[in-house]
């Protein structure tokens, strides 16, 4: 295992040091809980709080969207693994200016179960709590099952709805609404051409053969649809176009946002390569690109691979997501 | 009438964590063959930390309570907040007797096996830690049935989660990490029905040398 | 080999377009020249123009650099391979306002040729043109041959620097004298744990036996100072920052910019961690962090380790590195 | 007086271009030993580039600047200037003349070789297309001293590039990605080397069959 760390069982304490040190003009941790991480901005005007978390490894996600106009506070768990329900309740309590708290969040067994019980405790408080999950990963599950589907890169685009309709001055159920049809909106879908190691355990998470690559793979290594030999770049992009496209469906005349995430170790230069297949389909089908996103965005320690988003946007979704924002995995300056 | 006493009575739970604290590299070893190899650590921390905050003086039923609420505030991840329900649970349906008869512990077993139902969306075959605590629970509904000892009865849950547990190697994993590998996870344990055993077989165990009968 | 490309001998061509695709708000392609990524913001305003250029794969360098505020315009070359003269030429014509032009660049044989021949022919269109050329890797000669130094990481501080002085409406001595100024108070080292491959190549640069790792290695892989066993974060951190510490040497009460970059398939995490230990090494040794970058900032494809990167600054350094800025690799917004 | 004619002589440049072509392959191995591997990619590239931009009737000096131009402007890396820089040279000193005699030859070597060193900072010894070109014409010089004839001039160019390419192997690499292997580049061809070579024999072996003795 060929990294760079200390003791592999505290990378987590270790990088969110590192974490604070650099963006302490943006975030902070807060003071009881070393595993909550706190927007700076996050009390600069009584609006709705906005809370996330989950396992840590997705680097910019989950923390690294936690700033000015878009997540108030995350809970930060261990490697691939969902926080305490005390950190999401404590993430809770940080941001609550009485008029409720998003927590806008992925579907993951462990993430819905600590979310739950920290919304219990939140409950006691009288602080209203209202979640959206999000299930954007295509591949997960069949549409007949969308409540099974996880959430992926997608999430990246709830919250930044989410928190530029908080910053706005929304209520709750706007919030709520806005985040839900963003998510409502969006589909995903991944591929794998190499695992990832979990510092603590040493050995990959799991294997993809040389020559193959894993379609629909999720982003701890869950299993894809299939196991395929390793295509081209044009192709990867017409299948995973394709399956995204016609899943909500998209059609000729819908605008989206497009986001395509590097999974670790996929050189950005692949993921240009890669976006450009996918705009020269859209092209075809006549969807119009209103804003697109390339880069590291969410990532999974160092899994060879990439992840496509797309997100169908009206005006409301248009004018959140060019909202300006200021996170470390995220900066936009309103035109 | 049979009974362990709940007063002061928190060395059961000691005992299950100490237990828990001894096989922590027996656990993971099992989940490295088929998960990523944590899960004696996660069970470890939790049950560690909650150790520091039991002291032996304490009820059964708030020494569950105690561990049961470590495990869901502090520990996190899916174990956290599924063992977490599970000691709660227990806590909860025992908490109302001084005297903790036979009767109540089904009842306690049957109350976790609903939380953990209710909360991880996890069905007995999935291959997790209800396929130990189910089976074991049916055993020992059963044993009760025939009107046995309450020893007999424990002696029966012991057997069930046992059992339960070897029979994880039939199945194969729907949840969890080791779902990724399917067909392939059979023959191999699963980590939680592991860890599951030794905490049903310790309280057993633990409460039969506690039996006081009056 | 598994990478998510087309044709691995065009990989910069298709790589371009979906970059011009996804940043066409910021930067534009040449329309005569493919090889050239010019800033939408190069003539706002009569300027200096700041060119730069380089090999591909080095993702965000140079073209995520590009716009507004930093660099005007790039030539690309192929994968780790210097552009041609030709390209730094039309770069140079395409920035000029008549205020001349600062090309900013990196040591390396092929660049220093290129930009040579590209001078001369702008030398027969009266364009004034200087150049800084960046000499940040400690590693690569002793500090008395200088002049043999390599261009790493340190070049993205020198295009701020000059970026935001050409921007204030510097003169081109002045550009020059400011972006020099951060080059000679700048200083790096990298190490590395795994090689990377170029696509048209088909196998591994070079290698690193597991359990080893390079220290002082080069950005395309040039021989290191040494192979030492692979350490820990803090040790690795020692060894780096004493390196870069020591060589200026930047001593107590200096205030510095520190840069980390992860050279491609090193997650981010692990470079926080790294991070934290080299600002623990600075409060140890009074020297003040004024601003720090970590990411991945300038990579090698999917070379596995970091870089490190400081730059002692001044108040004009400051008012430089606290500019405004909008471009792939950087966006900044003005406090 | 002997001398091979410049005005529409471009047959010699088309001539090493296709020797180029023609061992593209077999450069791109040699550079794969302890290079990148794409040196035979990298020539070929700006060479057929070259060719189209070349008629036959060109004077021999025009095509070789066409040659380096193209090279110069079209190629980038470190070979595009180099055998840009090279060609160029080649050129200027040629154009001067209509009869590019054997001493003209030597002044266009000599010239060239200056240009090599002035733009790459490479020095002879560094295992590089410089430990052909220098060899070469040390070689053609001292045969010029020896007063022998054009053709015999040629041919001890050919066997001082031939002789110089091989010693490359006893040489280290000091500059350029060969370099990384240190001793280890010791025992393999130099690919620039080779390059030159080819280019060095071919247009001494174009020339030969063109001389002209009046
Ligand atoms: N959703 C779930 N519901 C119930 N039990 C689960 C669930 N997911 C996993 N498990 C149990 O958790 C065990 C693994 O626990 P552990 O290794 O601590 O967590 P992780 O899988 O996050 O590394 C599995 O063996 C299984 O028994
Ligand atoms: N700085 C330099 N000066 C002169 N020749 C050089 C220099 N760097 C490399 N070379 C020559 O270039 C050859 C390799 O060329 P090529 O493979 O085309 O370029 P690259 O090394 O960029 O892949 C080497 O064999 C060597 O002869
Ligand atoms: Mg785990
Ligand atoms: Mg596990
Ligand atoms: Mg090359
Ligand atoms: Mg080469």
């Amino acid at each position: 295992m060929q990294r760079i760390i200390n003791d592999p069982s505290l990378v987590v304490e270790d990088m969110l040091k590192g974490f604070e040190r650099c963006h302490k003009d943006i975030i902070h941790i807060d003071e009881e809980n070393p595993r909550v991480v706190i927007s700076n901005f996050a009390k600069d005007k009584k609006k709705v709080g906005i809370v996330t978390g989950g396992g840590s490894g997705h680097k910019p996600a989950f923390i690294g969207y936690c700033g000015k106009n878009m997540v108030d506070a995350v809970a930060v768990g261990e490697i691939f693994s969902s926080p305490t329900a005390k950190s999401f309740y404590d993430c809770i309590r940080a941001v609550d200016q009485g008029m409720g708290v998003a927590c806008l969040y992925g579907n993951y067994a462990g993430d819905n179960m600590n979310v739950k019980m920290a919304m219990e405790l939140a409950e006691d408080d009288d602080i209203e709590v209202k979640t959206v999950v999000a299930n954007d990963d295509v591949a997960s599950a069949p549409k007949t099952e969308m409540q099974k589907r996880r959430g992926v890169a997608g999430e990246i685009l709830m919250w930044k709805v989410g928190g530029a309709k908080a910053n706005q001055g929304a209520t709750l159920e706007e919030v709520i609404a806005a985040a839900q049809k963003a998510m409502d909106n969006t589909r995903s879908v991944g591929v794998g051409l190499g695992p990832c190691t979990i510092p603590a355990n040493g050995k990959p998470n799991f294997s993809i053969a040389e020559g193959t690559m894993e379609f629909g793979i999720g982003h701890h290594g869950e299993p894809g649809i299939r196991v395929e030999s390793l295509a081209s770049a044009k192709e990867i992009a017409d299948e995973m176009t394709s399956l995204v496209v016609n899943d909500i469906p998209y059609v000729e005349g819908d605008e989206v946002v497009v986001l395509i995430s590097g999974l670790g170790a996929t050189p950005v230069m692949e993921q240009y390569i890669f976006f450009d297949e996918v705009a020269k389909n859209l092209d075809e089908l006549g969807i119009k690109i209103y804003k697109s996103y390339v880069g590291n965005y969410f990532t999974s320690l160092e899994m060879n691979g990439v992840t496509l988003t797309m997100m169908k946007v009206d005006e409301e979704l248009k004018e959140c997501m060019d909202e300006e924002v200021e996170t470390m995995g995220m900066t936009q300056i309103r035109r | 009438m049979e009974y362990v006493a709940n007063q002061k009575n928190a060395k059961i739970t000691l005992a299950i964590i100490e237990a828990i604290h001894e096989n922590a590299a027996y656990l993971s070893e099992i989940d490295g063959a088929t998960g990523d190899g944590d899960h004696g650590v996660n069970m470890d921390k939790g049950f560690m930390l909650a150790k520091e905050r039991i002291q032996e003086d304490m009820d059964f039923s708030e020494s569950l309570k105690v561990l049961g609420r470590t495990l869901v505030m502090d520990i996190g991840g899916s174990m956290g907040p599924i063992y977490g329900t599970m000691f709660s649970r227990l806590s909860r349906s025992l908490k109302k007797q001084d005297q903790i008869t036979k009767e109540a512990v089904l009842e306690a077993l049957n109350n976790a096996i609903q939380g953990l139902m209710d909360l991880a969306g996890a069905k007995v075959g999935d291959k997790t830690l209800l396929d130990t605590l189910y089976p074991a629970t049916e055993s020992y509904k059963e044993a009760l049935k025939q009107e046995k000892s309450f020893k007999e009865c424990l002696k029966a849950l012991l057997d069930g989660a046992e059992a339960g547990k070897e029979n994880t190697k039939n199945l194969v994993a729907k949840i969890g990490r080791a779902a990724r590998l399917g067909e392939r996870s059979k023959g191999f344990l699963d980590a939680g029905a592991t860890s599951c055993c030794i905490i049903l077989k310790t309280m057993a165990s633990s409460m039969c040398e506690d039996i006081i009968n009056e």
